[in-house]
């Protein structure tokens, strides 16, 4: 087996999944007793406008017909339309999304770097007070659950440093005048650091642990032993020998623990009311309404999926034994 | 070029225990001499190795003396080993599969010494690292391989290239051929010869076997529970025993052409992690008299270059008893 | 070290043709572009026979097909083509309901000794498992056949034994305990694998005089060794194999003082011998033993052989008896001899 | 992740479980016994809860009262005992963390085993199933569930238990493939054992004590995974838990009100049995960890010490 075969097998594996991930979202929703138009909350709605809207969605035809439908509307990319403000899902979350994706990245760049920064030291000072604060720092973070971390955050923290604690965007910035640009960015920027912190935290004691635990592995490997006896000061043990090779499991782990962290977001953008797509979750199932909801769950399983074999493809390329 | 006196290893076990691994042995080494340590597992042999290298592990304690071109290189610990390292004495690990890291390419890793120790660096590096391959028996063009691309022989070499990268004056080798079949044995053992005739190499070779030290070494100890029960030139440890387990060892150890019994040593070494009494072989002792279980052997010199650590070779004792 | 004569004694075990090959995998992209399967060739056309009270050694480098042959012969794995026979039964195509049965007549004991027993049975129980698992004798009288092979596993006094657990005893003792547990079903043929090679020198010998013994009590002894030392002393034959062949077989006193294979001289040569005086030149064969997937064609040995001829490239030589051999069952694979 | 999983937890040296491994090795960790300790201590106030608590539903006093001697951690939005609230929401907690942890280990540990023990077309399967179980994300499909199956107790922990399964089931797989292996259960299966035997006497005691340290950490995920279910307002309604006094709390807009005793002693609770869970599931994984016992770099230096005068 060569290289490219495992490329062409992880992107296989991958649209595979895409595809069982889409069936799966039409089973669920379809497995429901009554239909998405039943589930809507709405009062004011006559039993005529739900019956139209049941033929507009094509509720009324059989399932397998409905799935063919589905197929097809997603190959246009289209993910159906909200039930409730009757305009196409995408263009419902598509501002979620923009919103979600920086403060989402800020909090795995925070992770990332602190938690590989702590879990290799925490690693490297083995039985030291080092390692036992790396550890328990990273415990700590890792049991707390994150919409709590968030409200303790918007209890003790933010009052102390002066940022927002909920929404955006500074509802009266602009009306005193025209905001520059920079204003503007400033502002965002301040809306975004406590929940994308309260992500990078969690997420922190997640990687900050299970750096720790790849890098003590490695550190046990005879060729940390040959390069310490070629002449290897410790610190250059620990990065040429130690760290690399304990980057492995590291991107696996990581990618796998991406379903718990969407669950993250997705509380921790409730609590600091947080315009992006974990909020948009949040109001779909208040509101019932199932296709945002459905939209909504796809485009995350799709990215985790998209994730996955990013990290697989990174795997390969950090790991040459890698071949099947 | 080397000469250890009086070694000792400890290791502090869990739970207040100590286990003193090597207890007292002196040795040395001349330049483009094959000396072989010889011994069952757990006799200490490779704990007393890893101990010239200054890498034993922090629940470790040594005492006694490494001289390596006259300077002790054990007075700081593993401070004033440290430097040495690869420098002047190199080391072939048991199960070279491992000694690689299987992220980086063979090149990558005999350079590394290299650079670190202002040998050559950058291309003029990659290059002796391919005469170095070319040395050994493996063509320079596999300097960019990875680890996992070469057979079990191959990384051997390759182990011994990596040694090499340094130009050191000791090379230690423990068990270097023990995973590997006959034939790759043998070409891995004439390498070893010819590097220490050609580049006037002090060779240590620490095994089990004894038919390889037989073959590859000029001189050997045979150690036993941290000790040398004998060193001397191979042709006299095995014409002349002057340790039965030198002369048991022998008999246990089937040869090709030989056509005496050959029987196992019955009992099993002593454990290491207490204080022991008098000769620690005499319960599997075929000859043990008296003051053996009691009386420590003395190390003597039964012949000039031969020493033993058993009372039949000492006239006070034995006249005592 | 006495050899039972063994010419006479009745043939346990007969295999003829011996073929075991694995495919190799050859990816998603192989298969679309339509690559040929590949295959090892692990046993390609093994033939021996194996008598009562007779210990016969198979040696070789590893990737040479002795374990595979070996395993094969007590259909733990499964033969492509070749005929097995077991007292004269052709058991190669037997359907597996029926190899339970004869399961019991053939015991195996592993290289590894740290990992042949479960760790978690005390001694007693892993020697009694065979008789369990084949519901035989009451618990009395598995009691008095375990004590028995304990016995002559030379663990004694047995009694001492019953009760440890496997980390409680030595390499030596494990592996005595290992033999013990094939033979409270009396075998018939009891296949070793490496039986000594991770075991300390010292105790070696031991192990070694037990499975001697055995041979007095009937058994066919098949012994996978890499050791040629060891073969030397203690079998009563030896058959050389190289990528997947035998390629010499004969008599062991034959084999290692008049070898007839340019293969088994060389591999005899490189024989570390403890008497540092008898330090002969080694024939030693450049470059490893090839891949199994790839033979060479003609005599597979004559890319590494010092003897070839041209002649080597075409014929894949039978197994005869050469000129120069001093016993009738002195064969050997090899043109030039 | 087929191959990148695989190769992440294919233990190189494999896990041998022998007697008196789990007490010499495991129980001696101080931080499995704190982690037990305190697993235990909250085990026993959700049994007791009936007892120690008032009915956590009652108004019993000002809306956000802050703590006093009568209600020493103040009362929430409802005015209801803060006290009482949390000995109750401990019982609804742990059942579900419990009993998911049960379905899951259940779940994962079958399909582990059948996958490791049978291996060929059936393990080929299976993990196949479970590699596409584990890239679609767990924790919102359990949202989704939850809001589209409704929100009773059972519901919940069905939803949680059924997706939580798939690295038991990699980690059982795994092991069971070593175990497969190793000689004594060749051997027996030479002998002709039934697979009923070599499970049973072989493979599951050897599975056992790595299965146990893996349920222990679901436990804590499926804690959890109630607290986010339940934040989104899909608890169950009628049951109090942790994750329902936060979510109380927030909606109570607690926050407002700086009753900062209505949000912190929940959340505390969460974690300190999360971080006893994972200290017990942790160091029983890592004391079976034959690779961790090594290390080859350390800050700490071998010592010297004096040659010791020769023994007479």
């Amino acid at each position: 087996m060569t290289g490219l075969d495992y490329v062409a097998k992880r992107v296989a594996f991958a649209c595979a999944t895409v595809l069982a991930a889409v069936t799966l979202n039409f089973v669920l929703f379809r497995a429901i007793p009554g239909d998405a138009v039943q589930a809507l909350r709405c009062q004011h709605c006559t039993v005529q406008f739900k019956n139209a809207l049941r033929k507009e969605l094509g509720l009324d035809k059989s399932k397998w017909e409905q799935y063919k439908r589905y197929l097809v509307d997603l190959a246009h990319g289209d993910l159906g339309s909200s039930v409730r403000s009757q305009q196409p899902v995408w263009d419902e979350l598509w501002p979620s999304i923009k919103n979600t994706m920086p403060m989402l990245a800020l909090g795995y760049l925070f992770a990332i770097f602190f938690g590989t920064i702590i879990g290799v030291i925490a690693a490297w000072r083995r039985g030291t007070f080092v390692e036992k604060a790396g550890l328990w720092s990273g415990l700590g973070f890792y049991s707390m659950p994150p919409q709590w971390l968030g409200l303790m955050i918007v209890l003790f923290v933010a009052g102390a440093v002066g940022l927002p604690t909920s929404g955006i965007k500074d509802p009266t910035l602009g009306i005193l005048g025209d905001a520059s640009t920079l204003d503007i960015l400033v502002d965002r920027i301040r809306h975004i650091i406590l929940p994308a912190l309260t992500i990078g935290l969690v997420l922190y004691g997640e990687y900050a642990l299970i750096v720790r635990s790849a890098m003590l592995e490695t550190l046990g490997e005879d060729y940390v032993l040959t390069a310490r006896a070629k002449g290897l000061s410790s610190w250059a043990t620990v990065w040429k020998h130690g760290f690399r090779n304990a980057l492995l499991p590291v991107v696996t782990l990581g990618a796998l623990s991406l379903g718990y962290i969407i669950g993250g977001f997705i509380t921790v953008e409730y609590v600091f009311s947080y315009p992006g797509i974990g909020l948009a979750i949040v109001e779909a199932i208040d509101q019932r309404d199932f296709p945002l909801l459905q939209g909504a769950f796809l485009l995350l399983a799709v990215s985790v999926i998209v994730f996955n074999l990013l990290a697989d493809l990174l795997y390969f390329k950090l790991d040459p034994r890698v071949t099947t | 070029m080397l000469a250890v006196s009086d070694l000792h290893v400890w290791f502090e076990l869990p739970g207040g225990r100590e286990l003193h691994a090597v207890r007292g042995i002196d040795f040395s080494v001349a330049a483009g001499e094959r000396f072989g340590l010889v011994g069952e597992s757990g006799c200490g042999k490779t704990t007393a190795i890893l101990a010239l290298m200054g890498l034993l592990p922090p629940n470790a304690s040594v005492a006694g003396q490494v001289l390596l071109d006259g300077e002790n290189v054990l007075a700081r610990g593993e401070e004033s080993a440290a430097p040495h390292r690869w420098r002047e004495i190199a080391m072939v690990f048991q199960g070279a599969m491992n000694a690689f890291n299987p992220v980086r390419t063979i090149g990558d890793q005999i350079v590394e010494p290299m650079e670190l120790h202002d040998i050559a660096e950058g291309r003029a590096a990659l290059r002796r690292a391919r005469e170095l391959l070319e040395i050994v028996g493996i063509p320079g063009d596999r300097v960019s391989r990875y680890p996992h691309e070469f057979s079990g022989g191959m990384r051997q070499r390759a182990a011994i290239a990596m040694a090499l990268a340094c130009t050191p004056k000791v090379l230690l080798a423990d068990e270097p051929t023990t995973a590997l079949d006959v034939m790759v044995q043998a070409q891995i053992l004439e390498l070893l010869t010819s590097l220490t005739n050609d580049f006037g190499l002090a060779l240590v070779l620490v095994t089990h076997d004894l038919p390889v030290v037989a073959q590859v070494c000029e001189r050997a100890a045979v150690m036993y529970a941290g000790r040398v029960a004998e060193l001397g030139s191979v042709d006299r440890l095995f014409h002349d025993p002057r340790h039965p387990y030198t002369r048991l060892l022998f008999a246990a150890t089937p040869d090709l052409y030989g056509d005496e019994a050959v029987a196992s040593i019955p009992g099993a070494p002593p454990r290491l992690d207490r204080a022991l009494a008098g000769c620690p072989f005499a319960p599997r002792c075929d000859r043990a008299f008296s003051p053996c279980p009691t009386v420590t052997p003395r190390l003597l010199e039964v012949e000039p270059g031969h020493i033993a650590a058993c009372h039949l070779n000492d006239p006070a004792v034995m006249a005592a008893s | 070290m006495t050899t039972p004569a063994t010419a006479n004694g009745e043939v346990i075990v007969e295999v003829e043709n011996l073929v075991v090959r694995y495919p190799i995998s050859r990816g998603i992209l192989g298969a679309l572009r339509r690559r040929p399967r590949l295959q090892v060739h692990a046993v390609e056309g093994v033939s021996f026979a194996l008598r009562r009270g007779e210990m016969l050694a198979l040696v070789g480098e590893s990737g040479c097909g002795k374990t595979t042959t070996a395993q094969t012969v007590l259909r733990l794995l499964e033969p492509d083509s070749g005929v097995i026979r077991f007292h004269g039964e052709d058991i190669s195509r037997l359907p597996s309901r029926r190899l339970r049965a004869l399961r019991r007549r053939m015991q195996i004991i592993y290289q590894d000794p740290y990992e042949s027993l479960d760790p978690r049975f005390r001694v007693r129980a892993t020697v009694e498992e065979p008789l369990v698992i084949h519901g035989l004798g009451s618990k009395e009288e598995r009691r008095t056949e375990v004590l028995r092979a304990l016995e002559q596993a030379g663990l004694d006094p047995p009694d001492l034994f019953l009760d440890r657990y496997p980390h409680q005893l030595s390499g030596g003792q494990r592996q005595r305990v290992a033999i013990a547990a094939s033979l409270v079903l009396h075998p018939d043929i009891l296949v070793a694998d490496e039986p000594v090679s991770m075991l300390d020198v010292s105790v070696r010998a031991g192990v070694l005089a037990i499975l001697s013994d055995l041979r007095g009590r009937g058994l066919g002894i098949l012994m996978i060794t890499h050791d040629l030392s060891t073969a030397a002393r203690f079998a009563d034959r030896i058959a050389v194999m190289y990528l997947g062949r035998i390629v010499e077989e004969g008599p062991a006193h034959d084999v290692v003082h008049n070898p007839q294979h340019p293969y088994t001289r060389a591999l005899l040569s490189v024989v570390p011998k403890r008497d540092p005086r008898q330090r002969e030149n080694p024939q030693i064969l450049r470059g490893e033993t090839p891949n199994p997937v790839h033979i060479p064609r003609g005599c597979r040995f004559h890319p590494r052989c010092p003897m070839a001829i041209p002649a080597c490239e075409e014929t894949d030589p039978a197994l005869r008896r050469p000129a120069a051999a001093t016993s009738p069952e002195h064969v050997a694979a090899c043109i030039r001899v | 992740m087929t191959a990148a999983v695989e190769a992440a937890e294919a233990p190189e040296s494999p896990i041998e479980v022998r007697p008196g491994l789990i007490r010499s090795k495991v129980l001696r960790q101080p931080q499995t016994i704190a982690g037990l300790t305190v697993l235990a201590l909250f085990v026993l106030v959700a049994a007791l809860s009936p007892v120690l608590a008032q009915d956590p539903k009652a108004q019993v006093g000002p809306v956000f009262q802050a703590p006093s001697g009568g209600h020493p951690l103040g009362t929430d939005g409802g005015g209801a005992d803060m006290t009482s609230l949390l000995i109750a929401g401990t019982r609804v907690s742990l059942m579900v963390g419990f009993a998911a942890a049960v379905v899951s280990a259940l779940i994962g540990g079958s399909i582990g085993l059948a996958s490791g023990f049978f291996g060929g077309k059936i393990d080929t399967i299976l993990m196949r199933f479970t590699d596409y179980v584990i890239v679609i994300p767990d924790v919102p499909l359990m949202i989704v569930a939850a809001a589209l199956f409704g929100r009773s107790l059972t519901n919940i922990i069905l939803i949680i238990g059924v997706i939580y399964w798939t690295t038991t089931a990699r980690l059982v797989r795994a092991q069971v493939k070593s175990v497969r292996e190793r000689v004594y259960v060749k051997r027996a299966r030479a002998l002709g054992a039934g697979n009923a035997r070599l499970i049973g006497k072989h493979v599951l005691p050897q599975v056992a004590p790595l299965l146990i340290a893996n349920t222990v950490l679901l436990v804590a995920y499926a804690i959890f995974a109630e607290t986010f279910i339940t934040f989104l307002g899909l608890g169950d309604p009628s049951l109090i838990s942790w994750g329902r006094l936060i979510e109380n709390a927030f909606t109570d807009d607690a926050l407002l009100n700086d009753a900062w005793w209505a949000i912190v002693p929940p959340g505390v609770c969460v974690a300190i049995v999360v971080l006893g869970c994972t200290m017990v599931g942790q160091s029983m994984e890592d004391a079976l960890n034959p690779r961790l016992s090594v290390g080859h770099l350390s800050v700490r230096r071998f010592g010297l010490r004096p040659v010791p005068r020769r023994e007479a």
